[in-house]
């Protein structure tokens, strides 16, 4: 008690040193984790801020993966009263900064010395015109497969490295009855297996012409055609089921062997875990067919609004908070993701977590730490949705790839005029 | 100047007239019945002199003060409604309470009207009840006794016996008049029914088109119609419209009819004695069926009888009299007949004509000639 | 009863649907009362193994939405804050619209009326740009009046339908005789329009209560942290992206949130045909 | 004659019903009219991720009219459309005739075809995804009675997918309808009836000829509630599949929601809007008319 108002006095005292503004104000966080682990390892933020006399008002709203957050983001935007700090993918906060809605943190962050600690590709979105706008809270990896380990091992199967490799081991589970890959039908999810095919037969250059530069020869090329194939051919090693079957649904089939394999983000981590199994040991987490060496991440930040200037400090405060070493460790641990900042210690991390850790700093040494399209880093939403809507025909229909491949320059051209 | 003065009074919706001039002048305690089919404009004059609906031109006056802009509720007046337009949630005392509330009256002075008025109309007994649990006619009560709480200058009422059936129409009828007879108050009332307007009035106002046809006394209307219009609405059943020509026999005028068998006949008309000059001239002759009689049963007063024989056609025995339908001028006419006659469908029989009830009009003005 | 088998069948029939429309608060009731491993094993339709009512605790008071772990109980009076006051104020303009409409009509009143009724019509994801930026110019974003304010005027338009078909079929001689006995405007309708519009009310206030209880657009947009319906926290509950879903707690949630509106149509369902009979229906 | 100015208390009463009534038109003018306008001014601009005002005359029409969702979407509103307000009145109206039969626990059937309604598609939207799904909902239970070839995988068929939507939401409103209905049915004067039995009219041609053809108030106010529905209905489709597969059950309503907010395209998204509520007024207008027209007796 004793050592609470303590710390609450000498946080007040730093402020006014700071020459701020004393009255520590509330933060308002609009985000979209909502439910079980994810919002617990949120309050730990909560409790964090708290102490340091910032009250947290918190304002959840779910569903479509934040698309419903980003509904209300805009209303509250347009009428002149945004939240504090709203958690946006990377994409987005691009787009908010464009529009001129996002505040400051550049002091926060030269007091912090985030620069130094914080991947270049996560800066590029974290930082508009030079100033720190956003704060990032994690990286997820969606470049994932995931293995039932015991069906791999009684059918004498290795992990694949390749999509060639990979066909063939699905094969032989098709055979044998097994479903080879469960997935489910909803356009993210589509577009997640579709970066990972894009990345793994087209190598990191590739993506990078193709995805994030939106270049017309690339998107118009053979190999695009090769990765509408492989898409076609994926089509083959799922199950009848699949369409509209949420992702967790997916990792269930895969925890209780009704499936071999699944692409996935490292989210997935949660339901293995609840399910009493082990990453990397009951159920393998290797780097998705053909994108060993390369990472495709998904940040969550939270962005910062241009807000009134008595809610500026408790903004600064917040931000800080977030990219305090400690925070990022207990949250991202819960998250299943791994730190933002490269300076956190693996060990509490599991194995898949501890690989991601290696896995950052060598992509990003060679260049291949790239943007996720299915997680909203590779393009503004109206490419990206039209992507979206092409790999999703294509995977549920019967279109050829070069078809596909077609309609998916139109539909880039047309969404990014 | 009357007590209520309807002064050179019209009403329009935008283009569309549907009370024409009027001009009618009521005095204190008298019973005014506005009659007429439907659409005749005897519920809008009504109306507007509730100021439920406003006065296109003209003057409204209730003991001389114009009352054209006044609200209904302060032209002390108090109208009955066909429907009575009880109030559905309250019980019978508080639809006659209200209006009284709304004037501001005192509790204690309200209760003691309302116990007088339910003596009065015999309603005591239901005074805790609502609307819904009470019959036709004890709804009628109730409505009236809601009118009387307010001592009105002037009564109004609009059809308040239509919902009724045939005979509470006809006690209700009697009450309503001992009503007037007892308070005195001024009365406007419209109806329909011309029974209901002889009996009850003391004048009445046969309206048609938007216009006043004739005002009078019960008595003057139902003798001289203005026209073919009120002689064929008041009486039942209606005076016989019969296509004559007038005839000038060596001075004494005529009124020449023909029956169905070609041949023609002449009757005595003493009251187009003014008409000498229009021998030839045709005619339409009223003629009421009570004028039109076997000859045991023709008026010991009349100083016209003239009794002639025709076919009958029909015989229609009606308890107290005996209708009987003859073609006269090639449309059916009906006599009224004592009950026990001997005319026998068919056969000729001899008809007495009362040509002092008689009247006649001009076939294209409808107006009255004699 | 020469027709028994004809009736049976016809029973037969009623019973039938009353599966259909049952089906899916079956599915959700069931599920709600079994742990969780038993959902994910299967058997969607089976009746619970191991009957337990944790799930409904754990929505009611226990989960995680947001970053609270509160359950849906403090968003119930949230809902209500703003349910109660939008649909007795959109109810009270309806039936003083409706009112003036029929008994006070005048030159133009029904082209009014027409223009009224088209905004029942309106989609509402249409309105809600503009409609943030007129909140937050009248000083009314995020705050529970701005959004009562919202459910009422999309509202009004609905009530001013229902009571406007409603008093159309009510006498006007009543209003006349209430005017010669020297009620104005007001008193007429307080004293006589509105306690005369009780089927109609409860038509109303169905139609109203149902709609803005289960609004989740407008609350999601309009709401402030402290002021979110609950729709939105059900929504928090159920649609977790990347977090593990609690299908049990999902269901007896998603129960929980419907139970207002479910007792509405329980207790004053038997007016709503009575209320319809007595003017909505009629052209 | 000299026609003394109305008092100002008169005018104030002439006055007051449309003052009553003035707060009413000034919402509706400014937060339905004022709305739709800002929305067409939207439809013609640049807007895409907040509104914003530059002119681009019909360029958002154009884009719309290539995009192949727009087509689908709109395809799957008429086949939604059609259905849904066909088979909810058939069913309803059927429902009423049958609940009219002097039903003997008829408060508690009706109560349980109406309920649907109360609920929102958030609080079933789970339940429903579950039993049409063919591995855990209705095809897995009926195979496991032993019909072993039973198949119901129609929210996973591309073809098929739009009418399980219409199942869901036929479930919803059909309850609601039958009651609309039964109101009707209830203020049919019975005597009319008891004229046609004596007239020995079979039960089938007495609904047939006298009943429904009675009824007509209560199919066009169904109608309305069901037409609007239709073409506002969201929350199902979400709820359901999602505009999926693929995009094969996108309706106007997700299109233009998912144009304006996530992809913010705001303009295409506002032309979407205009032609829907254009198809709304090309339904509701001749309504209007027709409800409006009457009174003027």
């Amino acid at each position: 008690m004793k050592y609470k108002m303590m710390s609450r006095l000498m946080a007040s005292a730093a402020l006014v040193c700071a020459g701020a503004s004393a009255q520590a104000a509330d933060v308002e966080v609009l985000h979209w984790w909502t439910a079980g682990g994810e919002a617990a390892a949120l309050n730990v933020l909560k409790e964090d801020l708290s102490t340091k006399g910032v009250g947290w008002e918190d304002m959840p709203v779910a569903g479509g993966g934040g698309e419903a957050a980003q509904t209300t983001l805009k209303a509250r935007v347009a009428s002149g009263n945004p939240p504090t700090a709203a958690q946006l993918l990377g994409m987005q906060v691009r787009e908010w900064a464009q529009e001129g809605a996002l505040g400051d943190l550049t002091q926060a962050a030269e007091a912090g010395g985030w620069a130094d600690v914080v991947p270049g590709a996560l800066k590029d979105f974290a930082m508009y015109d030079g100033k720190w706008v956003a704060v990032p809270v994690n990286i997820h990896r969606p470049n994932w497969l995931w293995i039932n380990a015991a069906i791999f091992e009684e059918n004498g199967l290795t992990p694949p490295t390749t999509w060639e490799e990979f066909n063939t081991v699905a094969q032989t589970l098709k055979d044998k009855g097994i479903t080879p890959l469960a997935h489910g039908g909803q356009p993210w999810q589509d577009a997640t297996v579709f970066d990972d095919v894009v990345l793994g037969i087209g190598g990191a250059d590739f993506y990078r012409k193709a995805i994030i530069e939106a270049d017309m020869d690339a998107l118009g090329s053979d190999t695009m055609v090769q990765v509408f194939d492989q898409m076609r051919t994926l089509r083959g090693f799922v199950d009848d089921n699949f369409s509209g079957r949420d992702w967790n649904l997916a990792t269930a089939m895969v925890l209780n062997g009704e499936a071999a394999m699944q692409l996935m983000g490292d989210w997935a981590k949660g339901e293995i875990i609840r399910a009493d199994m082990v990453p990397g040991e009951d159920i393998l987490c290797v780097a998705a067919p053909g994108t060993e060496g390369s990472y495709l991440f998904n940040t969550d930040f939270f962005a910062a609004f241009d807000v009134s200037d008595d809610n500026r400090d408790a903004q600064m405060e917040l931000a800080s908070a977030v990219m305090s070493p400690s925070f990022q460790e207990a949250f991202n641990l819960v998250k299943g993701s791994i730190p933002a900042r490269t300076d956190v210690s693996p060990e509490k991390f599991d194995a898949c977590g501890q690989k991601a850790m290696k896995d950052i700093v060598e992509a990003e040494g060679n260049g291949s730490l790239l943007g996720s399209l299915a997680h909203g880093h590779g393009q503004t939403s109206a490419v990206q949705r039209a992507i979206f809507d092409v790999v999703t025909e294509h995977f549920n229909s019967d279109m050829s790839s070069q078809d596909a491949v077609e309609e998916l320059q139109i539909a880039v051209e047309s969404a990014a005029m | 100047m009357g007590f209520l003065d309807i002064d050179n009074v019209t009403k329009s919706y935008g283009a569309v007239k549907v009370l024409n001039e009027t001009e009618i002048s009521v005095e204190k305690g008298e019973f005014l019945v506005l009659v007429g089919p439907s659409g005749c404009g005897k519920s809008t004059l009504l109306n507007m002199i509730a100021g439920l609906e406003s006065v296109t031109s003209g003057e409204l006056r209730i003991n001389g003060r114009r009352i054209n802009e006044a609200r209904p509720a302060d032209r002390n007046i108090a109208m009955v409604f066909q429907s009575y337009a009880l109030y559905p949630n309250m019980t019978v005392r508080g639809n006659i309470s209200f209006g009284m509330e709304m004037h501001g009256i005192p509790k204690p002075e309200r209760e003691k009207k309302i116990a007088a008025v339910a003596e009065l109309l015999q309603i005591t007994q239901l005074l805790d009840r609502k609307p819904g649990q009470l019959s036709g006619g004890q709804r009628q009560r109730v409505a009236m006794g809601r009118a009387l709480t307010r001592d009105p200058d002037v009564f109004l009422f609009d059809e308040p016996l239509s919902n009724l059936d045939a005979k509470l129409r006809v006690d209700m009828r009697t009450e309503i008049k001992k009503l007037h007879a007892k308070l005195g108050t001024t009365i406007v009332y419209v109806t329909h029914d011309q029974i209901e307007a002889l009996t009850l009035s003391t004048r009445i106002a046969v309206m048609f088109g938007g216009d006043v046809q004739q005002l009078g006394t019960p008595q003057e209307i139902y003798d001289n119609p203005a026209n073919m219009f009120v002689a064929g609405f008041m009486g039942s059943p209606a005076m016989n419209l019969v296509p004559a020509r007038l005839r000038n026999i060596g001075g004494v005028m005529s009124a020449e009819v023909t029956l169905a068998t070609g041949t023609a006949i002449t009757l005595p008309f003493p009251k187009a004695s003014h008409l000498t000059q229009d021998d030839g001239r045709e005619i339409i002759l009223g003629i009421r069926p009570e004028a039109l009689t076997d000859p045991e049963g023709a008026s010991r007063d009349s100083q016209a009888i003239h009794q002639v024989d025709i076919p009958v056609d029909v015989i229609e025995p009606a308890g107290s009299d005996t209708f009987v339908t003859v073609s006269l001028g090639g449309k059916d006419a009906i006599g009224r007949f004592r009950a026990h006659t001997s005319a026998r469908s068919g056969q000729p029989f001899p008809f007495a004509f009362d040509m002092e009830k008689a009247v006649a009009f001009d076939p294209v003005t409808e107006a009255r000639l004699a | 009863m020469t027709l028994r088998p004809a009736r049976l069948f016809l029973y037969l029939i009623l019973a039938v649907f009353c599966v259909y429309y049952l089906l899916p608060l079956y599915v959700m009731l069931v599920n709600s009362l079994k742990p969780l491993s038993e959902i994910t094993s299967g058997g969607m339709m089976a009746l619970p193994g191991d009957w337990t009512t944790a799930a409904w605790t754990n929505a009611w008071s226990q989960a995680q939405v947001g970053v609270e772990a509160t359950g849906l109980k403090p968003y119930f009076m949230n809902s209500f804050l703003m349910v109660v006051p939008a649909v007795a104020i959109a109810t009270l303009m309806g039936a003083l619209n409706g009112y003036v409409l029929t008994k006070w009509s005048f030159k133009g009143a029904t082209v009014l009326f027409g223009l009224i009724l088209f905004g029942c019509f309106i989609p509402f994801q249409i309105v809600l740009i503009p409609m943030a930026r007129a909140l937050g110019f009248l000083g009314l974003a995020g705050t529970v009046p701005g959004l009562i304010f919202v459910h009422i005027i999309y509202g009004i338009s609905f009530s001013t339908l229902y009571f406007r078909n409603y008093y159309a079929a009510f006498p006007t001689e009543l209003v006349r005789a209430a005017e010669i006995d020297g009620a104005g405007f007001f008193t007429i309708f307080w004293r006589i329009m509105l306690p005369n519009s009780g089927p109609i009310a409860v038509v109303c206030v169905i139609w109203l209560f149902t709609n803005i209880w289960n609004d989740f657009l407008f609350g999601a947009s309009f709401a402030d942290y402290d002021s979110q319906p609950m729709t939105v926290a059900l929504n928090n509950l159920v649609q977790s992206s990347t977090g593990v879903k609690e299908y049990n707690v999902h269901f007896a949630g998603a129960i929980m949130a419907a139970l207002p509106t479910l007792l509405v149509y329980i207790v004053a369902g038997r007016f709503f045909v009575r209320g319809l009979m007595s003017g909505s229906v009629k052209g | 004659m000299a026609r003394s100015a109305p008092s100002a208390a008169a005018r104030m009463r002439e006055l007051l019903p449309r003052i009553v009534l003035s707060p009413t038109i000034a919402l509706i003018a400014i937060f339905v009219y004022g709305f739709i306008f800002f929305t067409t001014y939207l439809s013609f601009s640049d807007s895409r991720m907040l509104p914003s005002f530059g002119w681009v005359g019909f360029d958002n029409y154009v884009k719309l009219f290539q995009l192949r969702t727009w087509d689908i979407a709109i395809t799957n509103l008429a086949i939604f459309g059609t259905l849904y307000i066909g088979i909810c009145c058939v069913l309803g109206l059927s429902l009423a005739i049958l609940l009219d039969q002097k039903i003997r626990a008829e408060g508690f059937i009706r109560t349980v075809y109406l309920y649907p309604m109360a609920l929102s598609f958030i609080v079933t939207g789970v339940a429903w995804k579950w039993f049409l799904d063919p591995g855990i909902g209705l095809e897995s239970v009926v195979q496991g009675w032993g019909w072993e070839s039973f198949e119901f995988n129609w929210i996973k068929d591309r073809d098929m997918a739009i009418y399980t939507i219409v199942i869901a939401a036929v479930w919803q409103t059909s309850g609601f309808v039958m009651a609309t209905f039964l109101a009707g049915l209830r203020g049919i004067d019975s005597e009319i009836l008891h004229a046609a039995e004596v007239d020995g009219a079979s039960k089938f041609a007495l609904y047939r000829r006298i009943v429904i053809p009675q009824l007509r108030p209560a199919f066009l106010s169904a109608f309305v509630v069901l037409a609007h529905m239709a073409i506002k209905s969201y929350d199902l489709v979400v709820a359901l599949t999602n505009g999926g597969p693929g995009t094969a059950t996108e309706v106007p309503a997700t299109f233009m929601y998912s144009y304006t907010f996530t992809r913010n395209q705001m303009g295409v998204g506002a032309a979407s809007a205009e032609i829907m509520l254009l198809t709304i007024a090309a339904v509701i207008v001749p309504y209007l008319w027709s409800e409006l027209r009457e009174p003027k007796r």
